[in-house]
């Protein structure tokens, strides 16, 4: 059961990111990420991880995509503009590089012993991909602190450089 | 696994990063002063800002006295601060606070909002000091991103000019890219490991795997990501054919960020780079083959060839450049090639002279990069935010001290005797052409530096030999305080570290942690 | 449940997905979505090497939390760079954008 | 011992402190505070130079050289170079030269300059070239030397180009320049292939190794011959002695002090200080001679004509030059150093009294316009009258004593390469002497008498005063000592009978011993009282010829020289016309050549052709051109490339 769950979430999400990357409105991308967001988002599921894929919902999809949504609105562009993104025959130069690339990219993953015969383990623990545990390594408890607290506290760090970042870079006036 | 850490404990070992905390808090003071404050006050932002540099310089002196030789491995291992963090640190700092000193009036001529610059700036200074003292894959790539983000923004700060707009987008693509390749390394390292932290990928490798044909055949994985990470560094590094984006975003960025990036980048690259080569790369089993040789196919030899790429081609694409900052920007590329060499000495022979030879030529190209732009950044023509050398036409007239200082700089990147860039040079070569491997490499670097003085001095033909044509040019320039402090402190840097190399070369060696010899 | 090497060759299918779409599109809008598709497969390689083999501790899963802030961020400066991209030239194709060049 | 070690290196610091206090806060201080800094900085090294010359003194013969380790400087592998002071005979006559003078063109300046806006700036670089020169001639090994020496090149640029907002005057700082840099270009190779041969930039081990034989005749041929290529660029010979007249635009002091009596020194002190190993090749001291000689005889032709104060004493410092070269070129060390500091005295006043002249004139510099100052500008008189009589070499005063003995020492040794050298040598010497003698009184009698001042502007004549205190000081103190300078060396006839009061030469020559074996003496010492007497009387001649000429008002007419000689006349006042045939080589081969067959092409390099063209040529700049045609601004052309590294590394890493 597990494994066609997986067989149609990954289809749908590659066919999802193909249609994303061929759109020529830009409005219609977006759109075909956000699905095949909802894809990943499935196949997180099936991997126990239930919160992040609330949270690939939540942020990546609701958030970060509807962000670029409401960019393309802001722009309006016109079919005359975006149509000048077609595909050229030069493009074959990077498709034909990205083919060769991904090949032996596959083939060597095939061939690599760490990942050859692994299946899915039962016995996982028990809050194994729960909020409790990621709020255990993000916080730690009442006496203790989090591993990742301190990367945590940087991210922030981040997001306020990248919201200065935004306000200057988009305020209209000097 | 490690224990749970208190509280306070934690909060204790934050003490090893005062001055990562100095830079975040100061930067959200600056933020702040700069929206109560008054306009007409705003120039004091600048002293502000290198006021709380040189706290942030103090509390790493003060570090370095204090923590032992071995370093000290912090939250979770997520940090780890030793002497080799602290020299980049205070190099890192160094630069800002040139940086700081000559955009104050650059800025002004511009009517550009200043607050925010310098605490972006402050910002990306916190995440390369964070970048270079880590030993840990997932603190380093956000590390990355915590100090490119900014950058891109500062790139990109005069967005009313097409070219320093077209420079962030092209420098935000270029790097957002690159980052997701390495980040797809790290996550294939995770995958075969279980873990990020350096030492223990490194005991893996060392426990698993005997030699770099065995892994190709049965761990391609592990192949993979160390490809994929190292084409970040490669990338973040300039290393051609990974170069592409540095001419033009060195071109179109505001001059004085160009000149901050040209070293602080490179540098924080290097330095990270340096770590992961020394403890996970340099590893025997995936340098030699079966038999004790290096092996053709490891990633050693993919550099060696890469180093001999970028001398050749970087110089001779320098010598065809009109613009002073493309010119520079290929120069910058040579000298990511030396300093790559130093990364193979070292890692080939381990020797102190090496890796002080690396930290050294990072002090030359600091003060005689930075100080090379600051000068174009007096130069420049308002609006045009680029230089060409007939814009230093009859340059000596209008500031004998500015062309007395680009005198000092540009030779001493050419590498002219007296001066720190021929020192950095030579040791770095000297010790290169020591392990005797190498020597080819040597050959081509000492070949290539001449050629590479030709277009260096191009720029001092311009600025003595060329008369203006038109008389509007002659007027003379003002050099602004803070500018002409740093500039002078620059050239005086660079005199020092060559007529008195010997003492800070010793420095640099011995400020080697136990991290690189074990 | 699949083995792990069809989620790993997933994930690296993703990825060059994403890879192709930065190559070959030139609305710069989509180059920064196919950056996303990128960071989304390195996302679904690290759950499912910590799905698979490390599943007593969290590491993959906590990471690609971080990653999605990262992403967050970068596609907040990133749009920001495009609205002053189209205040100044009218354009969002990569293609027009070479005043810098040789 | 102890004293020099601890005293030394101080003279080095006060003039560096006070290059550093006027540099960065000279803007704050008033002039009298600068002034006082700067001198204060030469004066005190001059000072402790004293003292420490008597401590020399009285140290016995053999270990009259001290070096003072200061630092090591750069230790890799065998290599070690530091940084350390050699105070020796040799150097500490230069430092009391260099220090001495240096205060008085200091104090002179005070006057000088006290007008001047960039009253601070100019202390600087004084204080920066004294620094640097001390540095020259201090320093222990060869690498020091070289960069004093090119310090002095800067401070000298620097002060050139003192007036950079005047066009001429900036680019007269480029030619000195960029002539300077074809000398120092040489004298660097040299450097690198003596540190090949010796391992060791050392004076004593380069001093040693040249004793025991481990640098060879051709070896030491090329090294020397570089080294003297290096001296003609800095010291102004043949042919690269063009940039040292133009480098007349800088203030007057600095002309007296840096392009007369101190820097264009410094060839003749590197070959002295290196005799070692030039006396190991005949062919190349033959080539200094030779050079010399003709450097003085041609120089000394073209002063006969020219009419700016400071072009005259310009071309009489070459033709000085080219005497000492002479001397250095037969071996006899100690002469060109007498030489070297009799010069300095008088020719120091012959610049400050020049300088004194233009004071007073309102800035004019050309003679024609002087005339009958005599009586106007005392003391400026005066000093000038003894300086002029110390260059003519006229008996009782210092020029006469040094030139002397190197008008005798050409003769009188001996050449293996050339056999009939020395008799020609002496006879362009004796001429040369001559023409001196006729250009000084030229410029003596246009300046200070000739009638009445002949300048066009009434305002400028009613303005002439003498100068002030501290300019008149400095020109008393020079020109007493161009007058009793040369007692430290009396002639060898008069030394013959009383040995003791030779004594300068006898305080070098345990330095130069090793040169004395090597150099004979062919001819007797009596015959050196014959050769005084037919120099005397050529320079008398060509007093009363000059006076004849010069002397009243109504005969002042150029135009006599230029109508009996007129070709003769015409080539001397274009210089031989030299500048025009560097123009001419460097139009026809630089310009016109890229002009006319690569025209568009090149357009680029021809701006700086001279750099790229000469030595790595066409091929490196149209691959970087084409190379960077790769650059073409896409942006998903530079993240394709990326990837396709990416991918060629991968299959090489994965097989």
């Amino acid at each position: 059961m597990g494994v066609y769950i997986f067989y149609l979430f990954g289809t749908g999400l590659i066919a999802t990111s193909i249609v994303a990357i061929l759109m020529k409105n830009p409005v219609h991308s977006v759109l075909s990420v956000v699905s095949s967001f909802f894809f990943l988002a499935g196949i997180y599921a099936g991997l126990s991880m239930q919160f992040l894929a609330v949270i690939q919902i939540l942020v990546y999809a609701g958030a970060i995509m509807v962000l670029f949504i409401f960019i393309i609105m802001l722009f309006d562009l016109q079919k005359s503009e975006y149509s000048k993104d077609r595909f050229l025959w030069r493009d074959l130069v990077p498709l034909a590089l990205i083919l060769i690339t991904a090949a032996g990219f596959i083939s060597a993953i095939s061939r690599s012993e760490s990942i050859k015969n692994y299946v899915a383990n039962a016995k996982l623990p028990s809050n194994f991909g729960s909020v409790s545990a990621v709020s255990f390594e993000f916080f730690g408890t009442s006496n203790s602190v989090g591993r990742f607290s301190f990367l945590f506290e940087v991210i922030s760090i981040l997001l306020l450089s990248a919201i200065v970042g935004a306000v200057v870079l988009a305020k209209r006036k000097l | 696994m490690i224990d749970n850490i208190s509280t306070i404990h934690f909060l204790k070992e934050m003490l090893y990063l005062i001055p990562l905390l100095i830079l975040v808090f100061s930067s959200m003071i600056i933020l702040l002063v700069d929206v109560f404050a008054e306009s007409s006050n705003k120039r004091y932002l600048a002293p502000l800002t290198s006021l709380f540099l040189i706290f942030s310089a103090i509390s790493i002196f003060w570090l370095y006295k204090y923590i032992p030789k071995s370093g000290v491995k912090i939250l979770y291992n997520m940090v780890y601060v030793d002497h080799f963090s602290l020299v980049i640190s205070a190099m890192l700092i160094i630069a800002a606070i040139i940086t700081v000193w000559i955009s104050s009036d650059y800025l002004e001529r511009y009517g550009i909002a200043i607050g925010e610059f310098y605490s972006l700036l402050l910002i990306s200074l916190t995440g390369m000091i964070l970048m270079v003292s880590t030993t840990n894959l997932f603190t380093m790539f956000v590390a990355l991103e915590l100090f490119s983000i900014p950058i891109y923004v500062l790139a990109g700060f005069f967005r009313v000019y097409g070219k320093s707009i077209e420079s962030s987008i092209k420098y935000f693509i270029s790097g957002s890219v690159a980052s997701a390749i390495m980040l797809y390394g790290i996550a294939l390292f995770y995958g075969v490991f279980g873990t990020v932290e350096f030492s223990e990928i490194e005991r893996h490798i060392f426990n698993h795997y005997d030699s770099v044909a065995q892994i190709a055949k049965t761990e391609p994985l592990l192949i993979l990501g160390t490809l994929l990470i190292m084409a970040g560094f490669l990338f973040k590094t300039a290393m051609i054919p990974f170069h592409m984006w540095t001419p033009d975003i060195y071109e179109g960025a505001p001059t004085t960020v160009t000149g901050f990036m040209g070293f602080a980048v490179k540098a924080t690259s290097f330095a990270a780079f340096f770590r992961v080569v020394v403890s996970i790369f340099n590893t025997p089993s995936l340098v030699y083959s079966e038999n004790g040789t290096i092996s053709p196919s490891s990633w050693i030899n993919v550099i060696y060839v890469l180093i001999i790429i970028t001398l050749i081609v970087s110089n001779l694409i320098a010598m065809s450049q009109r613009n002073v900052k493309r010119m520079l920007a290929y120069s910058s590329i040579s000298h990511a090639a030396y300093l790559m060499i130093a990364i193979l000495t070292f890692s080939l022979s381990k020797t102190k002279d090496s890796y002080g030879s690396l930290l050294f030529y990072l002090l030359t190209y600091l003060f005689a990069s930075i100080g090379a732009f600051a000068v174009l950044s007096i130069f420049e023509k308002n609006g045009s935010n680029s230089v060409t050398l007939e814009n230093l036409n009859g340059a000596s007239k209008r500031s004998p001290f500015l062309v007395a200082s680009m005198l000092i700089f540009i030779f001493s990147m050419a590498g002219v005797p007296p001066f720190g860039g021929f020192f950095g040079k030579f040791y770095l070569l000297k010790s290169a052409f020591v392990d005797g491997s190498l020597s080819t490499l040597v050959l081509i670097a000492v070949i290539t530096s001449v050629i590479g003085a030709f277009y260096y001095l191009r720029v001092l033909v311009f600025m003595f030999m060329k008369d203006v044509e038109s008389d509007e040019n002659i007027e003379t320039l003002n050099v602004p305080f803070l500018g002409k402090l740093a500039i002078a402190l620059s050239a005086i840097a660079v005199v020092y570290l060559g007529v008195f190399p010997n003492s800070l070369i010793q420095f640099m060696g011995e400020t080697i942690s136990n991290f690189f010899i074990k | 449940m699949a083995p792990l090497s069809l989620y790993i060759m997933l994930s690296t299918i993703l990825f060059f997905i994403g890879l192709t779409g930065v190559l070959v599109r030139r609305n710069i809008i989509i180059m920064m979505v196919s950056i996303e598709i990128m960071l989304n497969a390195s996302n679904l390689a690290l759950v499912a090497f910590n799905r698979f083999r490390f599943y007593d501790s969290n590491d993959g899963m906590i990471f690609s939390f971080l990653i999605i802030a990262i992403a967050a961020a970068e596609v907040a400066v990133g749009l920001a760079i495009v609205i002053a991209i189209y205040r100044k030239k009218k354009t969002v194709m990569i293609q027009d954008l070479n005043v810098m060049k040789h | 011992m102890d004293t020099i070690r601890g005293w030394l290196p101080y003279i080095l610091l006060f003039p560096l402190m006070g290059m550093l206090i006027n540099g960065i806060l000279g803007n704050y201080f008033s002039k009298k505070w600068i002034h006082r800094i700067a001198i204060a900085a030469v004066l005190i090294p001059f000072v402790i130079m004293t003292t420490l010359f008597f401590s020399l003194q009285s140290l016995p013969e053999e270990s009259r050289s001290v070096i003072v380790h200061i630092a090591s400087w750069i230790e890799v592998g065998y290599l070690k170079i530091s940084f350390s002071l050699l105070l020796d005979q040799l150097s500490a006559i230069m430092v009391m030269i260099i220090t001495g003078i240096g205060t008085l063109i200091h104090i002179y300046s005070v006057g000088y300059m006290h007008k001047d806006s960039s009253y601070s700036r100019y202390f600087t670089y004084l204080n920066l070239f004294i620094f640097a020169m001390l540095m020259l001639v201090l320093g222990s090994n060869i690498l020091m030397m070289f960069i004093g020496w090119e310090g002095v090149g800067l401070a000298s640029y620097l002060l050139i180009g003192f007036y950079f907002q005047e066009d001429s005057k900036a680019s007269a700082g480029k030619k000195a320049f960029i002539t300077n840099r074809v000398g120092d270009f040489a004298f660097l190779i040299g450097i690198f292939i003596l540190l090949f041969v010796v391992g060791s930039l050392d004076f004593a081990e380069i001093r040693e190794a040249s004793n025991t034989g481990v640098i060879t005749g051709v070896v030491a041929t090329i090294i020397t011959l570089m080294f003297f290529i290096g001296a003609t660029g800095k010291s102004a010979q043949i042919p690269l002695y063009v940039w040292l007249p133009d480098a007349m635009a800088g203030p007057t002091p600095v002309s007296a002090l840096i392009h007369a009596a101190t820097m264009v020194t410094a060839g003749i002190y590197m070959i002295s200080r290196l005799h070692f190993l030039f006396i190991l090749s005949p062919f190349t001291m033959s080539i200094i001679a030779i050079i010399g000689a003709l450097t003085a005889f041609f120089a000394a032709t073209i002063a006969l004509v020219q009419t700016d104060i400071k072009k005259v004493l310009a071309y009489s410092t070459v033709s000085q030059l080219g005497y000492m070269f002479l001397a250095v070129g037969v071996g006899a060390f100690p002469a060109a150093m007498l030489h070297l500091v009799t010069h300095a005295f008088f020719k120091a006043t012959l610049f400050l009294g020049a300088g004194s002249v233009i004071h007073a004139m309102s800035d004019e510099q050309d003679i024609m316009n002087m005339g009958g100052l005599k009586d106007k500008i005392k003391t400026t008189h005066k000093t000038f009258l003894f300086a002029t009589i110390a260059i003519t070499g006229v008996l009782p005063f210092s020029g006469f004593i040094s030139k002397d003995e190197i008008l005798w020492r050409a003769f009188a040794t001996g050449n293996g390469v050339i056999s009939n050298l020395p008799i020609l040598l002496w006879i362009v010497g004796i001429i040369t002497a001559m023409l001196t003698s006729f250009y000084m009184w030229r410029l003596y009698f246009l300046v200070f008498h000739s009638g009445q001042t002949r300048h066009q502007d009434e305002r400028v004549i009613a303005h002439i005063h003498e100068s002030p205190l501290s300019m008149r000081l400095a020109l008393w103190i020079l020109a007493g000592l161009s007058i009793v300078g040369g007692y430290i060396a009396l002639p060898h006839f008069i030394a013959h009978s009383a040995p003791i009061i030779h004594s300068f030469q006898n305080w070098l020559d345990p330095y130069f011993s090793t040169s004395i074996e090597n150099t004979k003496i062919v001819h007797s010492a009596s015959m050196e009282a014959i050769f005084m007497f037919v120099s005397w009387g050529l320079a008398l001649f060509s007093f009363f010829w000059a006076k004849k000429w010069y002397f009243k008002e109504k005969s002042i007419t150029s135009t006599m020289w230029a109508n009996s000689f007129k070709t003769v006349y015409n080539i001397l006042q274009k210089k031989y016309y030299v500048d025009e045939f560097y123009y001419w080589l460097i139009d026809i081969f630089i310009i016109k050549f890229s002009h006319k067959i690569l025209w568009r092409t090149v357009d680029f390099v021809l701006i700086d052709g001279f750099l790229i063209r000469g030595i790595i040529g066409w091929g490196t700049y149209i691959t970087g051109r084409v190379l960077s045609i790769f650059q073409n601004g896409n942006l998903q052309f530079y993240v394709i490339t990326m990837v396709a590294a990416i991918m060629a590394i991968f299959y090489w890493m994965i097989w």
